[in-house]
């Protein structure tokens, strides 16, 4: 069996319930392989652990990996399973903000670590300011979870359309008392979890092969996963180590992550591709990446696995 | 090629070790007393560079000093205004609630039996509370400005300073204290001319301790929600952006504003308890 | 009859300690007179440091009375009634030995100007001059023991309790020293509790000697000394002098055979 | 035995301003739930109320009891969901790296008391390397290490580690120079060797002082093990209970994790304090 | 005429400190030969623990020379020519009495029999059969002196170094051990070089008195004394040993005045 690692780029949940369910269902064995899948967490940065050889493969969000390609960490996307970006804000109805103008002067909660790029980059297309003032936006470094907001220590806050945003509700919020921008929706959306390899592996056919396999395999299970979500959200906690996280949360994490996979077969679109690209590089004055990529995705790979 | 560059690695090890030897010989002298770290410091650095660039460490695992160097000089304005948020702001004045506060409960304790049977063994427990874990909490508490890293370093700062205080306050010895019963002394004055003297090197003790603790508390503090600046959020927004040469050139920021801290308080320390045996020996 | 400083009746002190009592002080009975020097002398551990404590309410007896100056050593002590030599220096480490001799002073409250001027009459008393500014590590230990004689002397008891003050010192020092504070005790006719290992020593500055003997601590004997009150060092080759210290001596190995 | 009212007396007046607490925090979240709901709250329904919330920002201590109950004793220690099984996982960690770092801080306080050159040239160092954020670098160790292939169990038991030997470090160079100059001339007078005036006299006479830093250690350890934990994202142990109940807003669990981490932090220090009366009643020093 | 033990010619020992020079010894001449006992008496910081150190190889002199037993001190330390009595007894707390005793042994290497069989013995010598298996602070402060006797005892050295070893002693017991020592002096014929403050200690016990004055540190006289070896304690109230110890006191105090 030919080894393979998989690093993802955050902890445990339904989000990545392709790559458990293939694990589970035995599908990337039967493409003769053998699947380490490392967590990540909050300081994990995945382009890290590849350039440091730690694992062959991770996923990541575009702007964080086109980042990294020009910070010297050559990855190219060899597979793209998320159609859609779940990433939105969510604010507080009675905070008085109806449209992105409305911004100004609020306080918002961000994830950085290098998340942050699709905000700074809408933001600076809105032309509103991030550091604070009168009629720019105060910028929070928020931590993973929705407390912020719950406790309006912020206005917004990020969440994802399949995690946070459930976790706001289960506390007991109402739907009628927030207000919710979709990066989709805004024209500002990047591509999500993409699967990225480092560039001088793709030299070598027997990388090639492998990743072929392992692409093919977790699109199988991501399909699996989409037509089954209470089973794959079981395989999911049966694999959470830490053993927090509840079976309703994943089951409904699963539903609405099977919304953002529902348009992709794994070949990366070069449409949304160039979107992504477009919206970083009008970043105004602090653009994400300063000059068109070159090389950062390869097709070869989908095309061999999906035909 | 790789063999090689260990090679070199190792004989500059062996060439600083040498002369530091050489230099351990030469007695006394102030001098030669700070060239022995430097020369250690500097023969690390050269390795680190060679190491680096001789091995082809990638830098977003590993950058080499001079990296560092660079991004350092480049980076002035951001890493002043990182250290003043979370060393002047957070830590520092964690540092003094924390201690101060401690020191007061400390003096009440001491004044007391009946605190001091209850208090100290709960106190201990608590100091034995890995109270990193409570940064979250804070920050939800406290919310995202310096508040929440100033209480998490006062958190940690408390018990170490409370425990040594009590001891320190308990220092004085049978027959000194029984010399401030003979003049009838009243409680004031057997604080202040006797148990607080005496209780000085102790005390310096738990401030020292806290030193390392308040920066370490109020960077770890950050890395649980914080406003756009600070150490702690600067080293991970620049992992995050795979910008390890500024990492590394705020935790040399750190390693300096600790270092310093600490020989500021080992400063006031010797020139409060110059009589102590431990400040004189040697 | 002059009036009693110390008078002690029944006076017993157990020590209640993990293996057992121990009977420091046992039905002691014992009159100390204004101006008498009263020295104890007695095996180790006989109780010699456990009375003057008590005495310096800085002990609670378990049995019997007590009274210093009249009243009950707290209220003693709180009057400021006595001045107490330790059996070590015990000078405080981070003073200076003006500073040392100065403490007693500060907390009595005396001026400013008063505390400066005993000081340097008290460091003059007993040849230290010129060390105020000094540290106690800096001094010697007999220096040291010398600091802390002029620190209970710096302000006016009428009432010297002495621990041993000379136990550090070589015979010549110890000497010179015998011979300040009998000049001292002279001219000022306070009364001195003066404990002390060495039978010469009790011999040569008593007025009265108090014998004590171990387990339990109780006097054995007390000696009213019949030498005059002045004093010079040759007296010690005198055949009364070899008498007394004869008697003491006789007393001393009672004591020692007891155990 | 005398200590016992008083220690309960400060508990209970500890356990009271901890629901007083849960009182003041939780009270405005109560409310707006209330409001949600239309109701309106009497004090004492505000009160329960914020003792039994499942957000509470403060939870009361009987949830927070429920909750150690249900993970410790509720639970097969095999489960994941048991807070025994993480508790080991960090247990067995905290224990390597306490073992690594008070060798390794042995190791090098005999270096600097036998050698000049390790005392003048190395010390400084020891100090400043502590007051580098080890909580900033974890992540980088972590990733370093993986990428020559260590993961898990090492790098957080390496965290470990450095956080525990300074405290060794420290105290045993005390301890190892404790003897006094007329110790260290007895030896010479018989002409000890080296080796004999190690483990004779330095060895011995350094026990008192090197307990009390391995308390302090073993301390150190653990929190290093649960700094570990974090950033290798939440796999297993005291540290991943912590940081997945932050990201999921169960502040319960946050809290249990924090008393299991205590408790074994407590039990620790026990042990190393039994160790030690041991050891120190077998040499004689008991008292 | 007999070897000597020690001999010292023109011996000087300069202390540098940070406030400049102390002459702690200064051309020190003197001879010990083998199986004598002699005193050094002197005011405090004369050198006389110097002289011992140096005799002992803990202490490198400036000047001079010295030889212990024909050879360099330090030859003589690692041919353990020497037992060295210390001013304070310093035990090994984690020892027990008998641990103690046993320290040297094992370090020179005595077989295990060996050992208990001269552990037991030097109990013997200093009374404390029976004490073996307690520990240093479960003794009295003259118990521990006495054991620190006996482990500079256990093995054969043929000189003793005593630095003060009565130092804390009261009258009664320092008495008893002057006595046992002589004996074991006279018994084995050792050699002694013993430091004391006490002027009747150093006339009872010894064959010489070197009286040494301070700063510089010398030798301002050597007494042979008259005694017989024969020394009952009753000695020391015959006009001969009361000529002495005057002849003792007048160079003491001579070296005080030149303070
Ligand atoms: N705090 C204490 N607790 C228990 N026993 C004590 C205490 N203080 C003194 N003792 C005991 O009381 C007895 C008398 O002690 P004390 O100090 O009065 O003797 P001393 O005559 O002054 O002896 P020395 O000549 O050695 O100073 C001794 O047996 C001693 O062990
Ligand atoms: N290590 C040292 N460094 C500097 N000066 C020293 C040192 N050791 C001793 N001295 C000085 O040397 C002189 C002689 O000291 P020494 O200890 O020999 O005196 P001593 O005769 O034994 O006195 P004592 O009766 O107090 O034991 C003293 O003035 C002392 O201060
Ligand atoms: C290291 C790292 N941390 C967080 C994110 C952002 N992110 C991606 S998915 C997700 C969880 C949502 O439940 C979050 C927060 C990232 N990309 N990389
Ligand atoms: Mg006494
Ligand atoms: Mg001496």
């Amino acid at each position: 069996q030919d080894e393979v690692t998989l690093q993802l780029q955050w902890v445990t949940q339904a989000q990545f319930a392709g790559y458990y369910v293939a694990l589970d269902q035995g599908y990337y064995e039967d493409e003769n392989l053998d699947v380490t899948i490392q967590p990540g967490g909050p300081d994990i940065a995945p382009p890290q652990v590849l350039a440091g050889g730690g694992a062959d493969v991770m996923l990541n969000w575009m702007p964080s990996a086109l980042a990294a390609r020009e910070r010297g960490v050559p990855v190219v996307n060899i597979a793209q399973p998320f159609k859609t970006s779940g990433l939105m804000l969510t604010c507080w109805a009675d905070a008085g903000i109806e449209t992105p103008e409305d911004f100004r002067g609020k306080t918002i909660g961000v994830w950085f670590f290098g998340n942050e790029y699709p905000f700074l980059s809408w933001m600076s297309q809105l032309g509103i300011p991030t550091d604070g003032g009168e009629d720019g936006v105060t910028v929070l470094r928020q931590a993973f979870n929705v407390d912020p907001l719950l406790q309006r220590q912020a206005d917004c806050i990020s969440t994802m359309t399949y995690n946070e945003y459930g976790q706001v509700l289960d506390a007991g919020v109402g739907e009628d008392e927030l207000i919710t921008f979709k990066y989709e929706d805004q024209g500002v959306a990047t591509l999500e979890d993409g699967m990225y390899v480092l560039e001088e592996n793709l030299d070598d056919p027997e990388f090639v092969d492998r990743m072929v396999r392992f692409v093919r395999a977790s699109m199988k299970g991501w399909k699996w996963a989409e037509e089954n979500p209470e089973e794959a959200a079981e395989i999911v906690l049966d694999n959470d180590a830490t053993g927090a996280q509840t079976e309703a949360h994943q089951v409904r994490m699963m539903t609405e992550i099977a919304k953002l996979t529902a348009g992709s077969n794994g070949a990366l679109d070069v449409a949304d591709y160039e979107r992504t690209v477009a919206t970083l590089l009008g970043g105004g004055s602090d653009p994400v990446i300063t000059m068109e990529p070159e090389g950062a995705y390869t097709l070869e790979i989908t095309d061999q696995a999906l035909d | 090629m790789n063999f090689a560059v260990i090679f070199a690695a190792l004989m500059i090890w062996f060439g600083g070790w040498w002369m530091n030897a050489r230099l351990a010989r030469i007695r006394g002298g102030r001098g030669a007393g700070a060239l022995a770290p430097i020369l250690f410091g500097v023969t690390v650095l050269v390795l680190w560079e060679l190491l680096v660039r001789g091995l082809g460490v990638p830098g977003a695992i590993l950058p080499p000093p001079s990296a560092i160097g660079q991004a350092f000089a480049a980076n002035l304005p951001t890493l002043w205004a990182d250290f003043v948020q979370t060393f002047v702001k957070g830590a520092l004045s964690g540092y003094v609630i924390g201690c101060s506060v401690a020191f007061a409960m400390a003096l009440a304790v001491d004044r007391s039996d009946f605190l001091k049977r209850g208090l100290l063994p709960v106190g201990n427990f608590m100091a034995a509370l890995p109270i990193i874990g409570m940064a979250p909490i804070f920050v939800m508490w406290f919310g995202f400005g310096w508040q929440s890293k100033a209480a998490v370093v006062a958190v940690m700062c408390f018990f170490p300073m409370l425990v040594n205080t009590v001891q320190g306050l308990a220092a004085a010895d049978r027959m000194q204290a029984d010399l401030m019963r003979t003049y009838a002394a009243s409680p004031l004055q057997t604080l202040m001319k006797l148990k607080l003297p005496a209780a000085g090197p102790f005390i310096f003790n738990g401030l020292k301790i806290c030193t390392t603790l308040a920066l370490i508390g109020a960077i770890v503090a950050e890395f649980f929600g914080s406003p756009t600046l600070g150490m702690g959020f600067r080293i991970s927004t620049q992992v995050g952006r795979l910008a390890l040469d500024m990492v590394w050139a705020v935790i040399l920021v750190a390693a300096l504003a600790g270092s310093a801290f600490y020989g500021v308080v080992t400063l006031l320390e010797r020139a409060a308890t110059f009589w102590h045996p431990s400040q004189r020996g040697r | 009859m002059q009036a009693n400083v110390i008078s002690a009746r029944n006076l017993s002190l157990t020590f209640q300690t993990n293996d057992g009592p121990v009977h420091a002080l046992k039905d002691v009975n014992l009159d100390i007179g204004k101006g008498e020097f009263v020295s104890f002398i007695g095996p180790s551990g006989c109780g010699k440091t456990t009375f003057l404590r008590v005495a310096a309410d800085l002990e609670q007896p378990t049995a019997g009375e007590i009274t210093v100056n009249g009243m009950s050593p707290a209220e003693a002590r709180k009057s400021r009634a006595y001045g107490y030599v330790f059996q070590a220096a015990g000078l405080y480490p981070w003073r200076t030995i003006g500073g040392n001799i100065r403490l007693p002073l500060e907390i009595m409250g005396y001026s400013k100007a008063e505390q400066a001027e005993r000081v340097a009459r008290t460091l003059e008393l007993v040849d230290l001059a010129g060390f105020e500014k000094k540290y106690p590590w800096q001094l010697s230990g007999g220096m040291q023991q010398r600091a802390s004689i002029a620190r209970a002397l710096a302000f006016d008891a009428d009432l010297l309790l002495m621990d041993e003050p000379f136990g550090a010192l070589d015979e010549i020092v110890r000497d010179h020293l015998n011979e300040q504070l009998l000049k001292l005790w002279a001219r000022t006719e306070k009364t001195i509790a003066f404990v002390t290992h060495s039978i010469p020593e009790a011999v040569y500055l008593s007025t009265k000697i108090v014998v004590m003997s171990p387990r339990p601590g109780r006097v054995t004997d007390v000696i009213e000394s019949t030498l005059p009150r002045e004093r010079p060092l040759e007296i010690r080759d005198s055949p009364e002098f070899i008498a007394i210290a004869h008697r003491v001596r006789e007393g001393l190995r009672a004591g020692h055979e007891d155990v | 035995m005398r200590s016992i009212v008083p220690i309960l007396t400060v508990l209970a007046a500890l356990i009271a301003i901890w629901y007083a607490g849960a009182v003041a925090l939780n009270a405005d979240w109560a409310r707006q739930q209330a409001e949600r709901q239309d109701r309106t709250l009497t004090t004492s329904e505000l009160i329960v109320e914020t003792w039994n919330q499942d957000r509470p920002r403060l939870p009361a201590p009987h949830q927070v009891a429920v909750e150690l109950w249900d993970t410790t004793v509720e639970k097969k220690i095999t489960s994941k969901r048991s807070l025994v099984y993480h508790g080991w996982v960090t247990l067995s960690v905290t224990l390597a790296g306490f073992g690594f770092g008070a060798a390794l801080g042995i190791a090098l306080a005999v270096a600097i008391v036998y050698s000049r050159t390790m005392d003048r040239s190395v010390m400084p160092w020891v100090i400043a390397s502590q007051t580098i954020p080890i909580l900033a670098i974890a992540p980088m160790i972590i990733v370093v290490l993986n990428s020559i292939g260590m993961q898990g169990f090492i790098p957080k038991a390496i965290i470990a580690t450095y956080l525990s030997f300074f405290p060794v470090t420290v105290g045993m160079v005390k301890g190892l120079r404790a003897p006094s100059a007329m110790q260290l001339d007895q030896m010479k007078t018989w002409n000890a060797s080296g080796l004999q005036g190690f483990l004779r006299l330095r060895l011995p006479s350094s026990m008192p002082y090197l307990f009390t830093s391995l308390k302090i250690a073993v301390a150190a350890s653990l929190v290093g093990t649960i700094i570990g934990e974090l950033p290798t994202g939440a796999v297993a142990g005291l540290g991943a209970r912590l940081l997945a109940g932050s990201y999921y807003g169960q502040t319960v669990q946050i809290w249990s994790a924090l008393f299991g981490a205590a408790v074994l932090a407590a039990l620790l220090i026990l042990a190393v304090g039994v160790f030690e009366r041991i050891v120190t009643r077998h040499m004689g020093f008991g008292r």
